[in-house]
């Protein structure tokens, strides 16, 4: 038994299982907190009545709806394209998850160039949105598929950028490796050493730059132009249907929680909590995620029930003229303070 | 006119109602299982008073859709004293209201002479199909006894 | 300025003779060759253009009550100008003949007379010499007729009878006197 | 002109691209569209997303009013009335109700006078909080819509409470206000005055629309993301909106100081203290902020109208069946939408010979076809939410 268990292929079959599992899961739970947080925000109650207490198994409900739907193909659309597109999507946010460490050994595969592969995994979404936008033979689509594709030109620049901080400072790509650099004390009073994650270490701008290109980078309000349900009705999901539309709505939470989660173990010192030996660190470093996810996820649910809506030309404005200026500038700052430090 | 002074400021106030309002008390009510009572004076449905109508025929003519439908015919009663003549008297056969017509304006109830239209506040007489919306005169009657008493008035 | 000296302060700007100001409004009857130049004498006095509309005076009526005295069978065309400080206004009239029922377009000097013209040739079929866009406004396309004519027949009070008229059948021998007189019947 | 205004607006915007050759588009927006609130549909012609003309379809709601009051007597159009503009249908009731007067020559008595004025300034604080909430919809901000339409609940609440309909009231009588019905309890006739309590509770709902407009402020018209999106989109110029017959709101946020409600005496407002908003620039801004400032005057005029509600007769002599002199009559009244005004021309009988119904909405949105040019497709919808239609009263 451990001998299977030892086994390269069994282990990474085990792991991607997990991942398969989880992932979807986490999603609902997250689906469910949008649902109930956007009504308590708007002074509604939300679900009610689906499983008894509190309505939690609306999004349960739910897609068991989407999936009796009809699955419908518009006659002018580009079929193969069309039916492959949600799955485009829904494999590049779970793709992210391989290299998410959830504890110092549960991570499906630690890479040594992690940051990379995660930013390249999760932007191939967009690609995935493209197809939709394209395929569906309508005009809303196209609009929304195209307003995606010129926003992923203009935030994943940005996004990468405000990473190069954290890499510099730790030193390395790896996610193991730069939460542990988290780990190591940034200095001692006496016999108290003092933990701070990469947030509290100087990378501030390298934050907040990461999480206005995160939320351009997953279509949520301020940034949803793609999908704005006023103006393009939906836009690339306007001629989605049944299982395919679930597919996207499930990436796009999935999504929230991938973005979350790099974001979780970049900046906010990932599984790592100060004062816990590193057997509690083993068994509780999911939990200690999972509540720094929550935390990212409740931020970009709240601005979701807060903000209006930007216009395509203003969100490439601000990241031209003011993200990647700053996100350089952060660079430089990072860069020279690990010089002289 | 209302340009913030710091940049963000107006996005964190926007933030901090809205986290406010996310631990206040919804004001909705969970309707079907709990029903907020209407007003007196709500025009929900019309009810029918059958003794009090004499057949006049005002309120069909006066309705502005056409949509009041009566027949009666005429009656000889005892007389009220005994050794008076018999008296005729108008019964209603037929008092329809077709609510799928109908624009709730209230004429009727106010142009009716003998006091045999009101309004009740019910409103839960929905249909599957149009045809079911026609009211005859006992449903109309069934609606009496939902009919409130009129509100106390303000204070001159 | 009050309804009557509004009258008449409009009507000598554009040479009018004729204008009234009954009930409060101000009206000024101009000729139908000058009603483009009343309106461009008028645009710098009164810049608001609240709307234009017609009237179809006509003895042969499909709908509503029968005239009680012939009227002069004409298209009535109205237009009525405001300004925005003092609430001055003016509605402007000219006559059109049925036979001829034409009449230039404001278009050139209200740029918001362009929808007002529209509605006003479906529903009256006064043709509006030069206008930009004849498309029908609210009408479905080759919708036939004028529907606010008065000779047009309003359908859903024609395909269905009055339910109004008295119904009670009289006792035998006695016949029944009150058909229709709108007073109430009541207990002897 | 349109090729200049295109060619300012490549000019002037940095995102847009002038070389790239891109060929027309046209985007169908309605007529089911979320943003059209109803059925409105444009024919957008777009290079990119930008539009190089537009051209309003109406017509899908006409349901054909002033044909049909021609078969109605005066009684029964005042059903008809209030839903042409059914967000504030009281106000739609006042300058029907006023014109058959001026015709009959008899005036309301003074508590009908406020009463009429208290409700028409409680319709406009209804149909301006619904604004204040769509629009931000419009613009991807969903929350705000539950928070005006909480308040606005208490406003209806209350027209209900006296006229028995939400959005129809129905309430105005010739001479006056409703003044009994049949009403149960074997009474005959009970009397349609305000319902005890109705004062208290108008008080205390002023402030609650005073204090969600301070919420609107923090929400919308504070956050800076709303202002980048409405700034300088959609002007619409003093000249050009006159032109037009753009009225109400979106010709004082042009900066036009002009209202009826000061210069037309249909109800006593001469008797109240209330200021009229203007705008500086007559954007897509200026308008939410009139409107967010009428709200205001609105609940000033209705606490001043409360304390000196007049006591006596909520109607004047009338006859019981109603006929009107021959005559014509024109009379306006300042809507929550605009100038909102009925020509009747009566021959003496119980309904009018033509009745034209002159709707704010329908002049308002007159100016799209020139306002849109130029502008970019997500504006379409700013520029569309800040004229604040309904198209019952596009159409009627």
């Amino acid at each position: 038994m451990s001998g299977l268990l030892e086994n390269f292929w069994v282990l990474l079959a085990l792991k991607v299982a997990i991942i398969a599992a989880v992932v979807p899961a986490v999603s609902l739970v997250f689906i469910f907190a949008e649902l109930k947080i956007s009504a308590h925000m708007q002074s509604r109650i939300g679900p009610y009545f689906a499983g008894g207490r509190w309505g939690w198994a609306q999004p349960l409900a739910d897609g068991l709806k989407f999936i009796q739907k009809e699955d419908l193909v518009p006659d002018d659309a580009d079929r193969p394209v069309f039916k492959f597109a949600p799955m485009v999507v829904l494999m590049s946010t779970l793709a992210v998850f391989v290299i998410v460490p959830f504890s110092p050994k549960l991570v499906v595969r630690d890479l040594d160039l992690g940051v990379f592969y995660a930013l390249a995994a999760g932007s191939f979404g967009t690609i995935g949105v493209l197809m939709a936008g394209w395929s569906s033979a309508n005009k809303y689509s196209l609009i929304g598929g195209l307003r995606a594709g010129a926003q992923l030109i203009a935030y994943e620049l940005p996004l990468v950028l405000a990473v190069v901080g954290v890499v510099i400072q730790a030193g390395t790509m790896s996610f193991n490796g730069i939460v542990a650099a988290q780990a190591a004390p940034v200095f001692t009073i006496g016999e108290f050493a003092i933990h701070l994650p990469y947030l509290f270490q100087g990378q501030v701008i390298g934050f907040v730059i990461f999480i206005i290109a995160m939320l351009a980078e997953l279509n949520r309000t301020p940034f949803d132009m793609p999908i704005a349900e006023s103006e393009l009705v939906m836009g690339y999901l306007t001629e989605y249907s049944g299982l395919r539309f679930t597919m996207f709505f499930l990436a796009e939470y999935a999504g929230m929680f991938s973005m979350s989660a790099i974001a979780a173990t970049l900046f906010l010192g990932g599984w790592y909590l100060p004062g816990l030996s590193s057997g509690a660190l083993e068994v509780l470093g999911p939990v200690i995620l999972m509540a720094k996810v929550s935390l990212l996820v409740f931020v970009i649910i709240w601005f979701r029930w807060t903000f209006p809506r930007l216009r395509e030309d203003q969100l490439q404005s601000i990241a031209w003229r003011w993200l990647i200026p700053l996100a350089l500038l952060n660079i430089v700052g990072t860069a020279i303070a690990k010089v002289v430090l | 006119m209302m340009a913030p002074k710091i940049p963000g400021i107006g996005l964190a106030k926007g933030l901090w109602l809205t986290l406010k309002t996310l631990f206040q008390r919804p004001p909705t009510i969970n309707y079907p299982r709990e029903k907020e009572t209407p007003v007196p004076r709500a025009r929900g449905v019309i009810a029918l008073d059958i003794e009090a109508c004499t057949v006049c025929m005002l309120c069909a003519r006066e309705c502005p859709d056409w949509c009041i439908y009566i027949e009666g015919h005429k009656e000889m009663q005892p007389p009220s004293k005994p050794g008076g003549r018999p008296r005729s008297r108008a019964t209603l056969d037929r008092f329809d209201i077709d609510y799928a017509l109908c624009m709730y304006c209230g004429i009727c109830v106010e142009v009716c002479p003998f006091d045999a239209l009101f309004w009740s506040p019910e409103y839960e007489y929905s249909e599957g199909s149009i045809s079911s919306m026609l009211h005859d005169k006992e449903r109309l009657a069934e609606w009496l006894k939902t009919v409130p008493a009129p509100p106390a008035l303000e204070a001159k | 300025m009050n309804p009557s000296e509004a009258a008449e302060h409009f009507a000598g700007l554009v040479g009018a003779g004729r204008f009234s100001s009954d009930f409060g409004t101000a009206k000024v009857f101009v000729p139908r060759e000058r009603w483009v130049e009343a309106h461009r004498t008028l645009k710098p006095h009164l810049p608001f253009f609240s709307w234009l509309s017609a009237i179809d005076w006509s003895n042969e009526r499909a709908v509503g009550e029968p005239a009680e005295s012939p009227v002069e069978e004409r298209y009535e065309v109205l237009s009525r100008l405001g300004d925005v400080t003092e609430g001055n206004a003016v509605i402007l009239s000219t006559d059109v003949p049925k036979d001829a029922p034409s009449l230039p377009t404001l278009v050139g000097v209200y740029g918001g007379a362009n929808w007002h013209e529209r509605e006003s040739a479906e529903m009256f079929g006064i043709v509006f010499e030069g206008h930009p866009n004849t498309a029908h406004l609210y009408l479905p396309d080759g919708f036939e007729g004028h529907p606010l004519r008065k000779t047009f027949p309003l359908l859903s009070r024609e395909v269905k009878p009055w339910p109004g008229t008295v119904d009670v059948e009289g006792m035998p021998g006695e016949t029944n006197t009150e058909a229709g007189d709108g007073e109430p019947e009541a207990e002897a | 002109m349109i090729d200049n205004r295109l060619a300012a607006i490549h000019a002037s915007d940095v995102s847009v691209s002038v070389e790239l050759e891109t060929p027309e588009m046209t985007l169908n927006l309605g007529p089911q569209h979320p943003s059209t609130h109803g059925v409105l549909r444009l024919v957008a012609k777009v290079d990119g997303e930008m539009i190089t003309s537009v051209e309003p379809v109406i017509g899908y709601m006409h349901r054909g009013y002033e044909k049909l009051a021609e078969v109605r007597t005066y009684p029964q159009i005042t059903a008809l009335v209030n839903r042409i503009d059914w967000v504030s249908g009281f106000a739609n009731e006042i300058p029907f109700m006023v014109a058959v007067e001026r015709l009959m020559g008899i005036e309301a008595p003074p508590r009908a006078q406020y009463i009429r004025l208290i409700l028409t300034e409680m319709a406009r604080i209804s149909s301006h909080l619904v604004f204040l909430s769509s629009y931000p919809l419009e613009l991807g901000a969903a929350t705000p819509l539950m928070h005006a339409l909480r308040e606005r609940e208490r406003v209806l609440d209350l027209i209900e409470g006296v006229t028995g309909g939400r959005f129809h009231p129905n309430f105005n009588r010739i001479g006056g206000v409703k003044p009994a019905a049949g009403g149960g309890s074997g009474q005959k006739k009970v009397l349609q005055d305000l319902p005890a309590g109705f004062l208290a509770d108008t008080r205390k709902a002023m402030d609650e629309v005073d204090d969600v407009c301070d919420d609107m402020v923090n929400l919308v018209l504070g956050n800076e993301i709303f202002v980048k999106r409405t700034r300088g989109v959609g002007i619409i110029p003093k000249d050009r909106g006159m032109e037009f017959g753009v009225s109400g709101p979106n010709l004082r946020a042009s900066g036009v100081k002009f209202d009826l409600r000061k210069s037309d005496a249909y109800l006593p407002y001469a008797n109240f203290e209330f200021d009229i908003p203007t705008g500086a620039n007559g954007d897509c801004l200026d308008r939410y902020w009139v409107r967010m400032e009428e709200i205001r005057q609105a609940t000033r005029i209705v606490r001043q109208a409360i304390d000196g509600l007049p006591g006596g007769d909520l109607q004047a002599k009338v006859p019981r069946i109603i006929k009107v002199p021959a005559g014509e009559v024109y009379v306006r009244a300042e809507n929550p939408k605009g100038e909102m005004g009925y020509h009747v021309v009566s021959e003496g009988g119980r309904g009018p010979y033509r009745l034209k119904i002159r709707s704010a909405s329908f002049s308002n949105i007159s100016v799209l076809p020139w306002l849109l040019v130029g502008q970019l497709v997500p504006d379409i919808i700013a520029v569309l939410g800040s004229l604040d239609f309904v198209l019952g009263d596009v159409d009627r």
